[in-house]
């Protein structure tokens, strides 16, 4: 029965943490799946947002939907004004990957400290909104954040998978992964679908931010949970939003059980080396799709 | 004149590779253009569809400068069947199909126009759930013609369709470029089978290292002694005739 | 004078890492998001035999070399088999476990406290002699079947095989040969600094040291060599700037890669005068030209 | 005793069948034709042949060696060559790199030598070098040998990898359409060639092609695969004359244009 | 050296860092040590030449710090070499000003080896003006189990950060040999933001005081997330580093009333409490814990240079050990020539109370 809930707590604990894995993943994923490399600068959008969203709330104390709703729309502008910035000239010019993930790294760097120039260091508290309530189930405890965060993930996740999946707009976003050029063929006009995707790509972070910001603290480091999230994609397979998800809970669950009863130190250790073991026997991850090259 | 080309230059980078072209397509004509591996054949039909920057000169679509994005020469009625295939291949036959009538409006236009192209070519509609990459060569080359149909053109640029097609169905495609030239589709066409080309079209220009050598109706060129040795494999019959 | 000493053995420390990554990365086409670990394991193990076995530094720098490789060995033998992003993210497990790993190192390794007392060692005359050495001989393995099987590899799997090249154990060949470098830049900067925090080979050392690759231009050594001088030196140029000197520092990077994407060498190599035997690649009929690899 | 003989072999895609119990038999010095409607199942052969897939049932022998599913660089060393229907280039090396990648398979220089740059070394790569010239030359590359190879134009891609394929020292050349994106004249040269390397080189050749005149123009054995079934065999004459293969595959005009010849 | 030309002003370097995660510290401690700077040159300077103390930043990270120094010390000859707050740069430049023959003298470098190397032989040029981390954990492991009453002890730390793992050896030391039980001993990395799962356990255990050598972020993250998962009464202690005035607006509920923290000084000191007036007027911001030592650190080195009676660095070097009651802002400094280590500086021990952090002690361990 002791154990029974100790094993259940970890399961809450990782169920929190994973859903704002999620969060940031779908938004990672997505962009992924269009450009095919790995955007590092999401760690940027991820902290406008939750920069945006705390001053929203403590300079114009305004409602945290509005805020949020505010945070959001700066983390997509933001996103879409880096992509045509920073993004667009590589992609004309047709460099490999490796050029936009380094473009990323030099953006994401460039923002933390700009903020440290500019706002300072200090870490900063959003007003005590909703973070301090919790449920109580019996002697488990579950935040209201977390409920949150994790329904507005899943809600996220459904709404871009029929995206995706199921409208032209999507198709096109999948096939522009392949051949922009030929997307541009077809009568697309493949900026402005990447702009759409870097669009919703932010507005994804912003809000994984502010949630961030609200459940945690806001600092210009915050961004650096994006690689745990990049992690978390791997796992699932990158490009996939079903499996961004299911890489992200999986995640939060693993390292809440391992930091719980195997080892806090080693935490990391045991979870990378899981992940290594799921790519050697499922090398495109959980759910990704082994592409295989027609000869 | 639905496409009117004059003096045209295009570089890739330091290489000239169309020089000063002059060319023209009349409403509703077939028009073919012929010339040996790299004489800028591709390079031309690219720069029409928007692919590739032009360097100088002019390209009027009824009688209106072409925009050169390539999503908005598609919107003006210009599609583009591009060399080497480039279906999307991580997509379905079926998706790659939506692609190309990406801008249909009506999900009752666009499902004719599916049909249409699964009766060109069957093979499609028996592997429409296939993912396109691991189609057989000949299967991805219907598909990238069945998808470039998918946009209804008003001019269809044709680059090499017949390109790892069988004898059998390179007839067939043929025809089917009759049937939609008869419904009004101006076409230009790219293709190294030149006899094919020529028989196939009114009109046609010799290309060679980007200029343009020779022009004139397709009759004629056919009859062209000297396009009969460089282009149409007159050497080879002689050899199987020997 | 001695400053400037300082900033010229670590522009060669730096020099052997890129370079080395730059055969992973720039010729063979796989990223490592994790290098900074091998320059570790090299440092901490030289470091160990020289301070607790008392053996010459040259020993110290061979068997940090020696053990760097064999990691290499075993991590490729392990995740080669995996592509593109997948491999990056896999090294990058690899270095932050074996950060994780010295962090808890205990009395061995001086956990995250640091392990001092390193003997000075790596002077201004070693540091340019090993990293000299270093170039001549990336240079000659480039330029000799092996770097052409690198090269195929990076542009067409598939065609590499075709052609006969075992992929999978000349990627691993590649690894290896980087992770000895940077084995030997670890055994280097640890003899440098005579003290060594496993916070010294984060994941942000690694990305400036990948950094380093593509702004010298992927598959370019006289680039990766230009870029380590550079990206060590300006940060010391920017120095009065204070804070605003990482700002600059992502702006540089993120302005090269959208101004000049081939990086500034642009995938070609350069002679210099005087060192024209060692340095002259005879650059049209041997090099590549940029390393567009393909990807979709 | 064949150099090639290919027994009962079947490739399963999920439920599709790509081949279905291949029989193929090949003997020293034979040039082989195989044709067929699209997606027919020629590549898949040639892939099944190369080790790029494994067959489902069935056993690929090459010199009496059992080399199904066997790892692709092994079954190229062992001297089966090919080129493939969507070029694969090393596009940003230059055409003299691409030729000698494939060459120096038989440099057996150690990483040493390499660094070292000792008499082993310079011999080989001397070699290596020479050899690519002289098949570039062969081929009518040589303009171009520092030209990347992504730059060239298609047909002169083809080229490239002939030379490259050839430049593994094969004892089988694979062709996977190599008339493709040429024009009739280009393809007559095509032909010569092919019929000048085959004796130069002692080569078996396996062809794919849709292009007849070059298929009946010289190859001496024809199979025309349907379905991923062998559905006629023989000589040229034989097929073109084969109703069976006309109303599958060659089409009625064609065959007229070729009797008007 | 030399020094043909007589030179107009005294170059002190301070090695601060003002960019990386532990910005906010070094920003700080440079604020402090300008304003002093200000005050002694607007005063006359020291030996009767301006006093410009040179900053280089070390990004918190040694190797960069390393190249800072050799400037420091080989370019810009300074005479001596304040700072830093990080331990490992710390100790990672300390041979080089030592052969550049330039004494340092760190301000909030905690660990053993800043003055000692690992054989526990004294480094002669390094100097520090707060307290060891072995101190501190016999500090926290005596106030919590002498005066708290405390018995069972849980930690959760960084093992990736110096400070943190070893304040925490210490401390575990200390509390058991005194007959305490560290019943829980968790720990995360740098960077993580929940710890939820460490508690969890922690709470299990039934510990009564959880000790927390970390920086005011994670503890304000961890008191809140205690709280989630119902741990709202456990007492907190903390070290040095634990202490921010963006504890209370991040965690002052959360830690109100039962979170203790040692510190050098008391910002309610009347002493001390001028510099936080004024750094708020010059900086438009509060000031963190390093402000104060910043700016002590100053006239500490301005104090040792008027002793040593001119601006060579062995002659300040000597006058530093030498150091006996001198007289700065937050306590009153005799350096141990033995140690290198400031002696008996009493640890000042803060409680949450009512958004302010009060005074409770001044406190020091029995031997
Ligand atoms: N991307 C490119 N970069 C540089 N040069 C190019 C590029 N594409 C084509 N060229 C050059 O432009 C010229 C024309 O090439 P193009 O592809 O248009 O010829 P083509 O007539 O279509 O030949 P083919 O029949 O082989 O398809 C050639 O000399 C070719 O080398
Ligand atoms: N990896 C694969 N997965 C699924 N189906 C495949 C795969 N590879 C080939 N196929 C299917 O197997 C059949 C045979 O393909 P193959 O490429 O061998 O045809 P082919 O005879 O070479 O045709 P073409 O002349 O058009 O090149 C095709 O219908 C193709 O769609
Ligand atoms: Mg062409
Ligand atoms: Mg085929």
């Amino acid at each position: 029965m002791f154990l029974l809930i100790r094993i259940s707590q970890q399961l809450i604990n990782g169920l929190s943490i994973g859903s704002i894995y999620a969060l940031i993943a779908i938004g990672y994923s997505l962009i992924y799946s269009i450009l095919m490399f790995s955007n590092f600068a999401h760690s940027s959008f991820l902290l406008m947002g939750a920069y945006t969203g705390f001053y929203i709330l403590i300079l114009l104390s305004s409602s945290f939907p509005l805020s949020l709703l505010i945070a959001m729309l700066g983390s997509g502008i933001l996103a879409v004004l880096i992509e045509k910035i920073a993004y667009k000239p590589i992609r004309d010019r047709g460099n490999p990957t490796l050029y936009f993930i380094i473009a990323s790294m030099g953006i994401s760097i460039f923002f933390e400290n700009f903020i440290i120039c500019t706002i300072g260091p200090r870490f900063r508290s959003y007003p005590r909104i909703m973070q301090t309530t919790f449920v109580e189930l019996g002697k488990l405890n579950i935040s209201v954040m977390d409920i949150y965060a994790a329904v507005v993930a899943i809600a996220f996740l459904l709404m871009l998978s029929y995206l995706i999946e199921k409208t032209k707009v999507g198709i096109a976003i999948r096939a522009a992964s392949f051949d922009l050029e030929v997307v541009g063929l077809m009568g697309v006009n493949t900026n402005m679908l990447i702009s759409i995707v870097f669009l919703i790509a932010g507005i994804l972070a912003g809000l994984a931010g502010e949630f961030l910001g609200v459940k945690y603290t806001v600092y210009p480091q915050l961004g650096y949970i994006t690689n745990k999230a990049y992690i978390a994609a791997v796992f699932g397979g990158l490009g996939n939003l079903k499996g961004a998800v299911l890489g992200s809970i999986l995640l939060g669950l693993l390292e809440a059980l391992i930091t719980g009863f195997l080892s806090s130190a080693m935490r990391d250790i045991f979870v990378f080396c899981l992940l290594i073991l799921v790519l050697l026997i499922k090398p495109s991850g959980l759910m990704g799709i082994q592409k295989q090259d027609k000869v | 004149m639905i496409l009117k080309i004059t003096d045209l230059n295009v570089f890739h980078g330091p290489i000239h590779a169309i020089k000063k072209v002059n060319l023209h397509v009349k409403e509703g004509e077939i028009v073919a253009i012929i010339g040996a591996n790299g004489a800028g054949k591709t390079t031309l039909l690219n720069t029409i569809a928007g692919l590739k920057k032009k360097t100088d000169g002019e390209i009027l679509y009824q009688g209106e400068p072409l925009p050169e994005k390539s999503h908005e020469v598609l919107k003006k009625g210009i599609a583009l069947c591009p060399e080497g295939r480039r279906v999307f291949g991580n997509l379905t036959v079926y998706e790659n199909l939506i692609m190309g009538g990406y801008l249909m409006k009506y999900k009752k236009d666009f499902e004719k126009e599916v049909e249409a192209v699964y009766h060109l070519f069957p093979r499609l509609h028996e592997r429409r759930n296939q993912i396109a990459s691991t189609l057989s060569g000949g299967e991805q080359q219907m598909l990238a013609i069945g998808r470039a149909l998918m946009s209804k053109p008003r001019l269809f640029l044709l680059d090499e369709p017949s390109l790892g097609l069988a004898p059998l169905l390179v007839q067939e495609i043929f025809n089917k470029f009759i049937e939609i030239n008869q419904m009004g589709v101006s076409i230009l066409i790219v293709e190294q089978n030149a006899k094919h080309a020529l028989m196939l079209s009114s009109r046609a220009y010799v290309l060679q290292t980007g200029n343009v050598i020779k022009e004139g109706p397709s009759k004629n060129l056919l009859n062209d002694p000297q396009i009969q040795e460089a282009y149409l494999g007159k050497r080879l019959k002689d050899r199987q005739n020997q | 004078m001695q400053y400037l000493e300082g900033i010229i053995i670590l522009i060669c420390i730096n020099l052997m890492v890129v370079v080395g990554l730059s055969l992973l990365t720039g010729f063979t086409g796989l990223f490592s998001f994790g290098h900074a670990a091998y320059m570790a394991i090299g440092a901490y193990t030289s470091a160990l035999i020289t301070t607790k076995l008392g053996v010459p530094f040259f020993v110290g720098i061979i068997a940090g070399a020696i053990v760097a490789g064999l990691a290499g060995w075993l991590i490729g033998t392990a995740t080669l088999k995996l592509v593109g992003d997948y491999f990056a993210i896999a090294s990058l497990g690899f270095g932050e476990t074996i950060r994780l790993l010295l962090d808890n190192g205990g009395k061995v390794t001086g956990g995250a406290r640091g392990f001092g007392g390193i003997p000075y060692q790596t002077t201004l005359l070693i540091a340019v002699t090993v990293a000299f050495l270093a170039v001549v001989v990336m240079r000659n393995i480039i330029l000799s079947r092996y770097g052409r099987s690198f090269m195929a590899i990076r542009e067409d799997e598939i065609a590499a095989q075709a052609c006969g090249i075992d992929t999978f154990s000349f990627k691993k060949k590649s690894l290896v040969i980087s992770a000895v470098y940077a084995g030997i830049g670890g055994s280097l900067f640890a003899h440098y600094m005579n003290y060594l925090q496993p916070i010294m080979f984060d994941m942000a050392k690694s990305t400036e040291v990948a950094s380093a690759v593509v702004f010298g231009g992927l598959g370019s050594l006289t680039g990766s060599i230009l870029a380590s001088i550079i990206l060590t030196g300006v940060p010391e140029l920017l120095r009065p700037l204070f804070q605003w000197r990482l700002v600059f520092y992502g702006l540089v990077l993120v302005g090269t890669i959208v101004l000049r994407p081939q990086g500034i060498m642009g995938g070609k190599e350069i002679s210099f005068v005087g060192l024209k035997k060692v340095f002259r690649f005879r650059l049209k009929e041997e090099n590549s030209n940029n390393a567009h690899s393909g990807n979709k | 005793m064949p150099i090639l003989e290919i027994n009962n072999v079947t490739k399963e895609f999920g439920g599709l069948t790509a081949v279905s119990n291949l029989n193929l038999n090949v003997s020293e010095g034979e040039l082989i034709g195989i044709i067929g409607p699209n997606g027919a199942g020629k590549s898949t052969v040639f892939n099944l042949i190369t080790g790029i897939y494994k067959p489902t049932k069935g056993t690929i022998k090459f010199k009496g060696q059992d080399i199904g599913g066997m790892e692709p660089f092994k079954i190229s060393k062992l001297g089966i060559a090919r080129t493939f229907q969507n070029l694969r280039l090393f596009k940003n090396l230059s055409v003299l790199q691409n030729v000698k990648i494939a060459n120096q398979t038989f440099a057996g220089y150690d990483i040493l030598s390499a660094i070292f740059r000792n008499q082993k070394y310079k011999a080989q790569e001397k070699e290596i070098k020479e050899n690519a010239l002289k098949l570039l030359e062969i081929v009518g590359l040589s303009e171009f040998i520092n030209e990347k190879a992504g730059k060239l134009p298609y047909g002169f891609q083809r080229k490239l990898e002939i030379a490259r394929a050839l430049a593994m020292k094969p004892s089988i050349l694979l062709l996977d359409e190599p008339a493709a994106g040429m024009n009739p004249d280009e393809s007559l040269e095509l032909m010569e060639f092919i019929g000048k390397i085959r004796k130069d080189f002692d080569l078996t050749i396996i062809l794919i092609e849709h292009h007849m005149e070059v298929v009946m123009g010289i190859c001496e054995r024809i199979l025309v695969l349907n379905f991923g079934k062998t559905i006629v065999e023989g000589t040229p004459e034989e097929i073109q004359n084969s109703p069976e293969v006309i109303s599958s595959y060659l089409g009625e005009v064609v065959q007229d244009d070729t009797e008007n010849n | 050296g030399g020094g043909n030309k007589e030179a107009e002003s005294i170059k002190v370097g301070y090695l601060v860092h003002v960019t990386g995660d532990s910005a906010l510290w070094g920003i700080s401690e440079k604020n402090g040590a300008i304003i002093a700077q200000e005050e002694i040159n607007e005063a006359g300077g020291v030996l009767g030449k301006k006093l410009d103390i040179m900053f280089y930043d070390g990004r918190g990270n040694s190797a960069d710090s390393v190249n800072a120094v050799k400037k420091a010390v080989q370019q810009d000859k300074v005479v001596a070499m304040l700072g830093s707050n990080l331990s490992g740069p710390t100790i990672a430049v300390g041979p080089i000003c030592a052969s550049a023959k330039v004494p340092q003298v760190a301000s909030f470098a905690t660990n053993p080896r800043v003055t000692q190397d690992d054989n526990g032989n004294l480094k002669p040029w390094s100097f520090r003006l707060c307290f060891t981390d072995p101190y501190q954990g016999k500090l926290i492991a005596d106030y919590a189990y002498d005066k708290l009453g405390k018995k069972n002890a849980a930690v959760l730390y960084d093992v990736t950060n110096d400070y943190s793992s070893g304040l925490t050896d210490f401390f575990v030391k200390r509390f058991e040999e005194k007959g305490g039980k560290v019943v829980s001993k968790l720990s995360f990395r740098t960077g993580d933001v929940d710890f939820r799962a460490q508690l969890s356990e922690i709470k299990q255990k039934n510990a009564d005081i959880l000790v927390l050598p970390n920086g005011y972020k994670e503890i304000a993250l961890i008191a809140k997330q205690a709280k989630d998962l119902g741990m709202r009464d456990i007492v907190k202690i903390s070290g040095d580093s634990g202490y921010s005035i963006s504890l209370f607006e991040m965690a002052g509920e959360e830690l109100d009333g039962n979170y203790y923290v040692i510190q050098h000084f008391a910002w309610d000191d009347p002493d001390v409490a001028p510099i936080k007036d004024k750094y708020e007027k010059k900086f438009n911001e509060s000031p963190e814990v390093n402000a104060a030592m910043g700016y002590d650190m100053v006239y500490f080195i301005a104090d040792a240079i008027k002793r040593a009676g001119k601006a060579d660095g062995e002659a300040i070097r000597n006058a530093i050990e030498e150091s006996k009651d001198v007289k700065l802002k937050h306590a009153s400094i005799t350096i141990d020539p033995k140690t290198h280590d400031p002696k008996n500086k009493a640890g000042i021990i803060l409680k949450f109370e009512g958004n302010k952090a009060v005074f409770v002690d001044k406190f020091a361990p029995q031997d």
